[in-house]
Formats: structure tokens, sequence, C-alpha cells
């Protein structure tokens, strides 16, 4: 069981690391703005949402994991709400995108 | 080890950047992302206290406080000094190098083992009846700090609200906020009960572990002024009594309860025996109040 | 070692932000640099914290809880600089 | 399991430090506070792996404290100025 639970988190927080890598690529690569936030967006959350995933059956009682969901949630929030605002700072300042 | 490298090579390369920006944006950006990556820094040095406290305010309500005064003075710039000729620019330069240089030599030199006071805050721990030794030395072993800390507080919030130009006076602080529509009003009401569960948390926490008042008034300040920079809420004004008496009465609680201590057992300050624990708590609620008040009053800054 | 490494980040982060604040002449710009200096002397009292780990905690915490007194402080007279500088901004404009 | 734990956190601040780059160079005021609403996250992260890496829920409080106020830098840089 325990070792299930083991395999289950390295291959969550691999995958979740995996993301943050191709979102990092995408914000450094991509030519404009718009696609950067696009990288950003997507593959950022869905990596913090993997490593959660994976570190919840380490969570030490419910508060724990309950709390990891929490981050999870708000980071999620934060940035539903702040993407729409920022592309449509950076299509103010560059309309050609 | 190699985190540690990588974490200051990315430090220096923000501080760098926030010297060399010519837009103030620029630099304020790097300083935001500086912020964070110096709590992260923090967080391996293994002062969670500390970093619990710069995340918050290092990396949250600078950045608003920062980008609000960077896009005013982008379209009013405040008057410049003459820079300074290439020889002075040279001699501040050797001056700073040889400083740094002192300063780094000091820390490789400390003796070993370094003088500290932890033997003597876990001698005495036990009598403030908190488990976190922060919030002991905070608290108990050097309270005169935390009060006047506080005061400061206070005469900040007092000079801010006096820059006020005179028809700005006594009317709500800060610079009024245009409505907000969509995302941004729904996360302003969505964030708030939240965050404010999270500051209980983190305050609740602090008696014995890191965490306490600055930590959880600082994300208390950060929920009150999102409703306000969406727009949905207007500040009060800075005439209001309800506000006056919340940012005083933190430190008042304080001063009251150290003349208590010094009728009680002859010292002012000194914590009644067997009333410490619930007696820190109450001053720590008013404090986290007061502090919480003050903070978003100073990010708002004066009605210009 | 670790305490080694931050605090010579700290001494250079002084260093810099003192050349700063001498140097760059827009207001903002010094503020900033002011805070990097705050920065790097707090890292090097962090960093002596640190090294006076000792009785079972992790860090002595005298130095830490002053480093916390000291970013609170340092953070009110920032919002005070700040203010400073757009009543002046706004006093050129009027004047 | 748990020096994997801190090599999947190395992982992530590495790539915190390399998103710096982007931060950096910009060039749009928005590239700049994008990436660092990144490094906020990469940072969350960073911290949960460490925090369980070495069993301490402080770290888990820092991530949460960071979460909470993420989205601050980023809605001062949209607020426009109620006059423009």
């Amino acid at each position: 069981m325990s070792l299930l639970a083991d395999a289950f988190t390295v291959i969550c927080v691999v995958a979740g690391v995996g993301f943050f890598a191709a979102g990092t690529a995408g914000l450094l690569r991509f030519p404009d703005t718009g696609s950067r936030l696009h990288a950003l967006t997507k593959a950022d959350h869905l990596g913090l949402g993997l490593i959660v995933l994976g570190l919840l059956p380490r969570a030490e009682a419910l508060g724990g994991a309950f709390r990891l969901l929490a981050i999870w949630a708000l980071v999620l929030l934060a940035s539903a709400a702040t993407g729409p605002l920022l592309a449509r700072v950076a299509q103010r300042r560059d309309p050609s995108a | 080890m190699i985190v540690d490298l990588a974490l200051v090579a990315g430090i220096l390369a923000l501080a760098l950047g926030v010297l060399a920006a010519r837009q103030a944006f620029a630099a304020v950006a790097f300083f935001i992302a500086y912020g964070l990556l110096l709590a992260l820094a923090w967080a391996r040095l293994g002062l969670l206290d500390v970093a619990l406290t710069e995340a918050a305010i290092g990396a949250g309500l600078s950045g608003v406080l920062l980008l609000a005064a960077a896009r005013r003075l982008a379209s009013a710039p405040a008057p410049e000094d003459p820079p300074s000729g290439r020889v002075t620019r040279g001699l501040i330069g050797a001056g700073c190098t040889i400083l740094a240089c002192a300063l780094g030599t000091a820390v490789l030199l400390l003796p070993e083992p370094p003088p500290g006071l932890a033997a003597e805050v876990a001698a005495n721990q036990a009598a403030t009846a908190l488990g976190n030794p922060v919030a002991s030395v905070l608290m108990a072993f050097r309270g005169l700090d935390t009060l006047l800390e506080s005061a400061v507080l206070v005469l900040a919030v007092i000079c801010t609200v006096a820059l006020a130009p005179d028809d700005g006076w006594a009317g709500p602080p800060g610079a009024p906020q245009p409505l907000a529509d969509g995302p941004l009003a729904l996360l302003a009401r969505l964030l708030p009960p939240l965050g404010i569960v999270v500051a209980a948390h983190i305050f609740w926490i602090g008696v014995d572990a890191p965490g306490g008042k600055f930590q959880a008034a600082a994300i208390l300040a950060a929920m009150w002024l999102l409703p306000w920079m969406a727009g949905l809420v207007p500040a009060p004004p800075v005439g209001a009594r309800a506000l006056r008496v919340t940012v005083a009465a933190g430190p008042a609680l304080f001063i009251a309860v150290g003349l208590l201590g010094a009728i009680v057992t002859g010292a002012f300050l000194a914590w009644p025996p067997g009333f410490e624990k619930p007696l820190i708590l109450l001053v720590e609620v008013a404090l986290t109040l007061s502090i919480a008040a003050a903070l978003a009053l100073l990010v708002m800054g004066p009605r210009t | 070692m670790t305490a080694g490494i931050y605090g010579l980040l700290g001494a250079a982060l002084t260093g810099l932000g003192l050349y700063g604040v001498l140097v760059r002449t827009e207001p903002l710009l010094r503020i900033l640099a002011f805070n990097l200096l705050g920065g790097g002397v707090f890292l090097v009292l962090g960093a002596i914290a640190q090294r006076g780990a000792g009785a079972g905690f992790a860090a002595d915490p005298v130095p830490q809880a002053i480093i916390l007194t000291g970013i609170v402080v340092a953070f009110a007279a920032t919002t005070i600089a700040v203010a400073l500088v757009l009543r002046l901004a706004a006093r050129k404009d009027g004047a | 399991m748990s020096s994997l734990l801190g090599v999947a956190a190395f992982a992530v601040l590495l790539t915190l430090v390399l998103g710096l780059l982007r931060v950096l160079r910009g060039p749009a005021a928005a590239d700049r506070i994008a990436a660092a609403q990144l490094l906020g996250t990469a940072g969350i992260a960073a911290l949960l792996l460490w925090g369980a890496a070495a069993d301490s829920a402080t770290h888990a409080d820092l991530a949460l404290t960071l979460a909470v106020l993420a989205p601050f830098a980023t809605i001062a840089m949209v607020r426009k100025d109620p006059g423009a």
C-alpha cells in the first residue's frame, strides 16, 4: 500500500516538474506576450496541481491535505482572475498581437 | 548547497537589475521577484518566521505600494537630483566595495561557536508559556522593541495622513480606485473570506510554531486592500473614529498591560505570573488588528 | 556553510544597495536601492542568527525577532518615503 | 523518498531561476509581471516539496501565505489610473 502510494507520489511529482519545465520553456521561447501568458497559466498551474496531488498521500492528517488543496485552489483562483487582466493589458500595449 | 548557490545567483541578478533598470516599472518588477526569492532564501536558512514576514510584506504589500507609486510617477515624475560625476561615482563604488568586502570578511570570521542568546531563551521560554521562541522574544524578553515598533507604525500612519494636501485632509486615504468588472470583482469578493481564515490560521499557529501577528496582520491588510483596489468599497475617511481607535488600540492596550505588570510585579512590560498566556494572546490580537489597519492605510497612502 | 553563503550575499547586497542609494537620481529607484541595502543587512544578521543555532532551536531567536521588527519598520519607512515622493511630484505639477 | 522530493524541489527552483530571464528581459511590463507570477507559483511548489522532504508543516504555511498574496502584484499593475 505504501509502495503504491510512493509510486503515485513519484509519478505525479515528476509529471508536475515536467509541466513546470515546459511552462518555463514556453515563457522563454514563445514569441509574443499572449502565447507566453498561455504557456504560463496552463502548464504552471497544472504543474502545481500534479505536485499537490502527488503530495496528498504524504500529508500527515486531514488538515495537511486540506491545506495542500487550499493552496492549489487559491493559486487557481488568482490565476483565473489575473490571466484575463494581464491579457487585456498586453493587448492594449501591443495591438498587433 | 547547489540550491543555495542558484538562489543566491538569482537574487544577485535581480538586485543588479533593480540598480541598472531604466524604467521604474521594470525596477519594481525586479524588486517584487527579489522579495519572493528572498523569502525562499530565508526558508533555506531555516528562519521561517522571517520567511513568512518577507513573503507577506516583501512580496505582497510592497508590490502594491511600489507599483502604484511607479504608475503615478510615470505621468508626473518627481524632481531628480543632478547625476553625480564619473569620479564621484567611482569613489562611491570603491567605498561600497570596501564596505561589502569588510562585511563579508566579518561574516566569514565569526567566532566558533558564535556568541548567541539561544541558550538563555531556551532556559526562560517556559515562563512565557509560548512554544514559539521568536514569539517569546517578541512578546516577553524584548517586549519593549515590539511596543516601540507598533508605535512606529502609528507614527508612520500619522505622517502619511499629514502628507495629504489640505483639500484631501480627513477624506478617505489613497487615490480613488476605478470600478472593476468581471474577474477582478469576482476575486475581490471570493478571496477576502479565504484570506481572513488563512490569517487566523497563521496567527494561531504563531503561538507554538513560526507565524504570528505581523504575518497575519499583513495578510489581513491585503484582504482589506483588495476590495478597495477593485473599487467595490471606498476606504473609510481617515477621520473615522473607528479607524483611529483601531490603529491606536493595540499599542495602547500593550502599554496598559505593561503598566499592570509594573504594578503587580514591579517591572514595566513584565507579565503577571500565572496570566502570561491569556494576556499575551489578548495583546497579540489587539496588536494584529492595529497593525493590519496601519499597514493598509500606509499602502493606500495619502490622498493626493 | 549555508549561513556563510547567505551572509556573503547579504554583504554584497549591502554594498550594491548603498551604491544605488548614492548614485541613482530617480527618487523611486533610490527607495528601492535603500530596501536592497536593508535586505542585505537583514541577511547578514540572519546568517549570524543561523550560526548561533543552539539549545534545540534552528536559529538564534533573538536576532530573528530583531529582523522581524526591522522588516516591518523598514516597510513603514518605505511607505512614508513613497508618500513624500508622490507629494513632491504633485507639488511640482501644481507650481 | 525525501531525497527524491529534494531533487524535485531543486528542479522546480531551477525552472524558477531560468524564468527570471523573462523578468529581466521583458520586454513589455506585462511580460515581467506575468513571469513574476510564474515565479510565485514555482516558489510555492518548491516550498511544498521542501516541506514534504523535511516533514515540516511550516513550509506549507509559507506556501499558503504566498498563495493568498500571489495575485496582488498583478492586480496592482493592471489597475488603470482613475483619471487616465
